[in-house]
């Protein structure tokens, strides 16, 4: 099968038109060596009905019925049903990089409003039209600061997830970038680490991985105060509560973009985002669009300061990134309008009474208590007396309930992450209850 | 732009229509006690204000971006000859399969025995796209073709300082795709750029002379981004091999080959492909896509950790035991619902449906180009362009236009333009993929606009240079806004 | 229209698109022996070649479905205050629900316990639209309002002749809608018209007056369709029951008090709801819509077979037992996925959501009044209006336009113009009905250009009979396609 | 809730600008006894997650896993999945009846291909924009047929099926419409039966409800010399195979929409759709659009023939039909765009195919055979050897495979038909014959 709408006359009129008589015809001029007879090995083609039956099967064989209380970066936010609806539409779906201004003032409209939106939750001015998620957008954001320090060493806090560290180690490695951790305390929280000289950033995560709420404006003065700047990666719905890390002094917030409209989808596709100052605005990596206006006075949007960028710039460019994800930005952006302001709060404190409910009644459990110390808003580790964390994790799991992940380092490591976004019920909280109590008693 | 009315012929931002204490969002009433988040988070700094988000009414929200979607071409509004981008119909059917619950609520740290549904479609793709390009093992996680370039040189370096053998250069054509020296930059390798002979094909020549024990490797697009074929491919593949270096595949034009050459044969070493070019995922205004990388087995054990595997008791699993991984290079596992289309894309086609995608592919292209490289003549005529072809406007030059107007004016016809000035090497280039997903007279309607362009370039070059007139802005001003830079919409704007 | 071209200025048909052997649809393989349709279908008269449709690919089926799109005006688009239809925002939440595959999948005949759900939610649905009405039982046959009045009557008939008590007239004010006598004319009564007094509302007395023995009964909207609620629909009631006739509730103007007055208490019999006006379902072009009836207990028996039950052990059912039932209606159980998006909408709105959305729907048609009504006077200003006013155009006549001629100018200023020429009874009518979805903004806008078009009547009339000049196309020759009813496509066409 | 966007000064500026001081105050004048203090007493608002989720579990506690091989007007052919996101467009689906042309030109010209596709598929050349469902499509072709041949009766085949005959009978008792019922024979078809002089119209389906192709050129002979007019309620897919009724002398053909793109939903919504001869086009139910050219001489459509409708007319319209089933009908006309003449061709030969096979197969069971003997193309009626044919289509059911419904009339009464579309695979049919074969045997 295949989506070609040629027919037989077609064919014959066009190929006579290029001088060939089949279409293998259009590839003799390769060499034959690497022209292999027959079909490749694929399973034969097939109509669409059996098509998505198949992949019906596929999908009804994932078990999505556990209720999650699972964190680590991607929550169980509800997603409005508006959002599937506007960006499934064609004119959206279906474009691409806006290369042409005059037909693409939808998408570019619609990035700059982006901008805006991240700019608010970040407290920085300026936006980059997405990235590819979050763990990348750490990277990116560390590629800046030692681009605006000319230093090229990295401190992370522990407490950034885990994948996130690995993910700045990977992109570190070629370039001999200096990679080091600070250890979470037993309140969860950074402490401010000292900082040599060859150090351009100092990433945490706000709150970090552990729930915890960190405390920004130390780890921005003590950044600064050793000439390198703070990168703060963020948890978008927290500043429906807390102050924006740019506020507080971060230089660079960054962030995975998946509890703002992106829905679970194992993991993707979401986005990365990244806000700045002005003044590194030339580092940048990807698209930026800016507002200007046509020949006849017309407010209109281009993608803008396209010098940084790799079609032009090439092995000089900020980032290599081409495509991104600009469409997941959009559902974000309709996400975060959807909120507004006082929605973005609601659902900030809806997170944070849930939490702080689901925290007390589970810790009620015998062999069941709180990891760390520190203020956290919708997710914490809890240490259950068990011999193999993921074991438990497992368990939890046939009982229908999932939790996770597992931390992997630090005081809290072996702890459990618990998530409680504004779905998760008193009631599921009980079910949660009663099923902990009963496998860590089985274990003990 | 919208049926009618004057009033509507511009839409105003989200904040330009935001009233405050307006809201579309509603939550769940809260069956816990409610907590005052300054007893809660003592010692933690709150926000005064929550961010200033726009504040409407859904009806209102809705409407915003239905407008901005009529100020939008994509290939659903008509033909999108973008060269190098694979502009191809997207599938409704591959949209109907990623939106099934079971994939969409998936969490992504969901135990693997959650994801055996995802994981066997992973799986089963891995040794489809290993079968296509003639490797054995892929990772996932690149959310896009330069991601995957930027993870296929990772791999260069992983394998090359596994045997102890520290290597500077990547070498490259200079009419690649610029995503391929910014990924060498972002790995830490110096560029060679290698020039395109006068036949638009690597100077296998000046490249022999340019490989030596510190060239890590060769990134090259396969037609290459003039569209043809590199027929010296195998001869290149031994230059580098001979002496232990490596080679990358673009996999930006498979869309040309797909089901009928295979990267592996000609010798690459890695490969990525583009899945929202060949398998028409939808571009997305400019993203997400899926950039996986196939590798050959040894490559495979420097593959980002984790990888999709199956086990002996037919389960499938994330294999985590990688000790020679470079590492993640995503925080989750990639853009899984790109490839949930992928997949469908290919169930649906088989290996027949494949070569007669390419196929077609590459009769269409040669079909436009046959209709109007007489007034656009093909960059390197030489060869037989594959999937796309890039023709040469220097000669409206004369009558004091550029190939840029002469795509304005095509919109005005209705017609997006063809990528333009690129690839760098020909001048005033003019790059047209059509795809096979479009009719003949589709074609035909393209390249009689593009004649009659042509034509206008001589006799009413004014028409060009004005171009377009029958777009929602006029053409804008991309000086004053890297000028002005403003980035953000403030509420001191006018 | 699309965002560009002057090639994209009209759209083809699908047959102008058509070429022979082109196809869209893929079916899955025969996986059984294929069969001669001459040998298996012996002496039956076959087809020598399959209907002419149209034949197209997917991608240009899509293009010309979407273009199409680009010249339809709808909700989404902008602003729709077509009174007597309460366009209203159509959340994309029912419709998320009603495109579950629980509901998609159902077969219409499968057996009742395999529908629990969707019968379980019919139920729940009969309570609450029973609940708002002051009714008991509903039946949910009827596809639409005029599906449902026919309904209504039907029981009116069935009920006296339960009686034995032949009646022949039903009694309808003339401002009723047009579906009103159609309705009682299908129904086989003859129609006798009340008239409206000076003040809009029905003349008490001269209906008092027309009641006898030989009515069955009478129909009427309330709200009527000035948008004026009948103050004196108690006396009304009494004065039809007195008689032995019954009264029927046009449920057209419900959104004016939802949640706040009841057709039951007020008097009535029998009452439709249109779902797609109330609660928020969508248009869809015209349909489809839902008209479910409700009725009071000695209507109940009459009521269209079968009706959804509730047994004793819980479990829901079709109870198919009816035997003084008028019958079917629908060939199936009706519009039921337009129910589930009302229903989806009830339960998000809550009694308490209600009385909120029937108080801003009236408090939304009483500002935009307020802005208009010194330029358009209201038809009736005796009354305030609930949640719709009809105002007179007549002024402008000695301009030599019509209201006709406004409506085409509000089309260029930006909005759909209202309802307009109905109800029968006010001189140059147009009713607007802005539903209580539209913000403040929107309502001034629209009042500003109303009160535009309505100067521009005097100071440039021709610029109101010139309008539309901002549409695909500009004003139709209504009488040459009634004169040569070209009302399919054929080759010969040019 | 609601989808007000009132903030508290809208609701304060606009009542002001009313005189009133509450939204209550706009109901005062209406008489107090019909105010009931308090509100409805409905479940409480609640957010569109929550509601979304109750909706879930309803649609859960629907059983929709059992292959599907009923029948009776309703079969389980695929839907294309481009349908639902082109009828899911907003300025589609938000649009109402075309009142304003010039900003309604998309659904107009949809329309006006629909209509073609129906005579295409009727035989006859005009046809309406729709009607509510089958069901009431036949009613108002009766109607029609009473109407211009100036009597009130008519003849319906019992092999019309049993809601739709019920329907005739609803609407034409009010208007003392003698209906009468001509019993098929033991080939299933149905017999031309003899006609007294007020009989406006005969009624036959096409194939009929036991699945048998039925004579229509012997039908609308007979009718016509008795002056009476043909209808026929067409399955459309079978046209794919068999001659258009219209092509055999048929007056009004009409029928069910839902096999063109509708999908099963419980029945609804679909459509009727209604096609007649040109000389009863002034007789013809609800809308039709006509093409016609605007000011500047370009093409475009309206709705024409308005003379006829309720809200010119009245009591003197054609019908009351008013809101119809537009947006279905459009679905209708992208399903057989989809398809192409030769898609439906191959679609009707492959329910054919399959059904022969399931027959051939289902009937070596012992204790099954087919009811009648005639032609069919898809659905077939199965006499089965057990004392309650609907306890065995309930056991059936529990089997996972749903058949139906059972022949509630004639020579076949108490058979149970078998559908079969091009989804049912040689694999299922092998399932249901082993639970058939089960369920029979232990019936015995
Ligand atoms: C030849 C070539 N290489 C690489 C890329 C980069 O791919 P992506 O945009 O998916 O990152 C592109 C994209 O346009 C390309 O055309
Ligand atoms: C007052 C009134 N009554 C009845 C109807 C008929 O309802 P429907 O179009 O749903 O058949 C309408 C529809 O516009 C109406 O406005």
């Amino acid at each position: 099968m295949d989506f070609a709408p040629h027919t037989d006359d077609d064919l014959q009129a066009m190929l006579a038109a290029v001088g060939r008589s089949s279409l293998d015809d259009l590839f003799t001029h390769i060499p034959q060596g690497l022209r292999p007879p027959g079909e490749p090995n694929l399973p034969r083609g097939r109509s669409e009905d059996e098509t998505l039956s198949a992949l019906a099967r596929h999908a009804a064989a994932n078990h999505t019925d556990a209720v999650c209380f699972a964190g680590g970066g991607a929550y169980d936010h509800y997603v409005p049903a508006a959002i599937a609806a506007l960006v499934g539409r064609g004119e959206l779906l279906t474009s691409y990089t806006p290369y042409q201004p005059e037909v693409s003032q939808g998408m570019l409209q619609a990035l700059f409003e982006y901008q805006t939106v991240i700019s608010e939750l970040t407290g920085l001015p300026v936006s980059n039209a997405s990235l590819y998620d979050g763990g990348s957008a750490v990277a990116e954001a560390v590629s800046m600061a030692c681009a605006a320090t000319r230093r090229n060493a990295v401190v992370m806090s522990s407490a950034l997830d885990a994948p996130t560290r690995q993910v700045v180690r990977t992109y570190g490695h070629p370039l001999d970038r200096g990679t080091s951790e600070v250890d979470y305390g037993a309140d969860g929280r950074t402490p401010v680490p000292p900082l040599s000289d060859d150090v351009a950033a100092v990433v945490i995560a706000q709150p970090n991985a552990l729930g915890v709420v960190e405390d920004v404006r130390a780890h921005a003065e003590a950044a600064h105060a050793a000439g390198a700047q703070l990168i703060v990666k963020l948890e978008p719905i927290a500043v429906g509560l807390l102050a924006t890390p740019g506020s507080q002094g971060a230089d660079l917030v960054v962030g995975e973009g998946q509890p703002l409209g992106q829905g679970l989808a194992y993991g993707g596709p979401t986005f990365g985002f990244l806000a700045c100052r002005t003044d590194q605005i030339r580092r940048i990596p990807g698209r930026i669009v800016g507002r200007t206006v046509d020949r006849a006075g017309r407010t209109g949007y281009v993608m803008t300061l396209r010098a940084r960028e790799q079609d032009i710039r090439r092995e000089k460019a900020t980032s290599n990134i081409c495509t991104n994800q600009t469409l997941c930005a959009v559902a974000a952006l309709i996400h975060l309008s959807w909120l507004g302001p006082q929605g973005l709060r609601d659902l900030a404190r809806a997170c944070l009474a849930r939490a702080q409910h689901a925290a007390r009644r589970l810790t009620e459990i015998d062999g069941v208590e709180l990891a760390v110390s520190g203020p956290f808003y919708k997710e914490f580790p809890l240490r259950l007396a068990v011999r193999d964390p993921q074991a438990a994790v497992t368990a939890l799991h046939a009982a229908g309930y999932l939790v996770g992940p597992v931390v992997d380092t630090g005081p809290a490591q072996g702890a459990v992450m618990v998530a409680l976004t504004e779905r998760r019920t008193a009631d599921e909280v009980e079910g949660l209850a009663d099923a902990l109590a009963r496998i860590v008693k089985e274990d003990s | 732009m919208p049926v009618m009315g004057e009033r509507t012929a511009t839409e105003p931002t989200l904040f330009d229509r935001s009233r405050p204490g307006r809201r579309a969002s509603t939550l769940p009433a809260l069956d816990v006690p409610d907590v005052d988040p300054v007893q809660a988070l003592d010692g933690v700094e709150l926000a005064e204000a929550p961010p200033a988000l726009p504040e409407l009414g859904e009806l209102d929200l809705v409407r915003h971006f239905t407008r901005l979607s009529h100020r939008n071409h994509g290939i659903d509004v008509g033909f999108y000859p973008l060269g190098s981008c694979s502009m191809k119909y997207n599938p409704r059917m591959s949209e109907a399969a990623a939106a099934l619950p079971g994939f969409r609520n998936l969490h992504p740290w969901a135990p693997d025995e959650a994801a055996q549904g995802t994981l066997a479609l992973l799986y089963d793709l891995q040794q489809w796209l290993a079968e296509l390009t003639g490797m054995t093992t892929a990772t996932f996680q690149p959310a896009a073709g330069a991601h995957g370039e930027l993870a296929g040189l990772m791999l260069f370096r992983a394998y090359h300082e596994d045997r102890g053998d520290a290597r500077r250069t990547i070498i490259i054509p200079d009419s690649a795709h610029g995503t391929n020296p910014a990924s060498a930059a972002m790995c830490g390798y110096d560029v060679v750029t290698v020039p395109s002979g006068d036949d638009g094909l690597v100077d296998v020549e000046a490249l022999e002379a340019l490989v030596d024990e510190s060239t890590a490797g060769l990134m090259l697009t396969n037609p290459n981004t003039v569209g043809l074929f590199e027929l010296d491919i195998e001869r290149i593949a031994a230059a580098l091999h001979r002496v232990g270096a490596l080679l990358y595949y673009d996999g930006a034009n498979f869309n040309a080959i797909c089901g009928r050459v295979r990267p592996g044969d000609m010798g690459f070493d890695v490969v990525h492909l583009n899945v929202h070019k060949t398998f028409a995922t939808p571009h997305g205004g400019g993203g997400p896509g899926a950039g996986p990388v196939l590798v050959s087995d040894r490559l495979a054990p420097y593959l980002p950790a984790p990888v999709v595997v199956r086990r002996d008791d037919g389960s499938y699993a994330w294999d985590h035991d990688r000790p020679k991984s470079i590492g993640r290079l995503h925080g989750f596992h990639g853009n899984i619902g790109i490839l949930i289309r992928a997949y469908a894309f290919l169930l649906f086609h088989g290996g027949d449906g494949l070569q007669q995608m390419s196929g077609k592919a590459v009769l269409n292209a040669n079909y436009v180009a046959s209709q109007v490289t007489d007034v656009l003549p093909l960059g390197y005529p030489q060869h037989q362009p594959m999937h796309e072809f890039v023709s040469t406007g220097r000669a409206i030059k004369v009558h004091g236009v550029r190939v840029t107007d002469l795509c304005k004016r095509l919109i005005d016809l209705g017609f997006h333009p063809p990528t333009n000035y690129f690839p760098l090497i020909v001048d005033e280039a003019l790059m047209v993929e059509p795809t096979e997903t479009e009719s003949r007279e589709t074609l035909d309607e393209f390249s009689a606009a593009l004649r009659q362009a042509v034509a206008e370039a001589a006799e009413d070059p004014d028409r060009l240079r004005d171009a377009p007139v029958t777009t929602p802005v006029r053409r804008l001003d991309e000086g004053r806004a890297g000028r002005e830079l403003v980035v953000r919409w403030s509420s001191d704007q006018a």
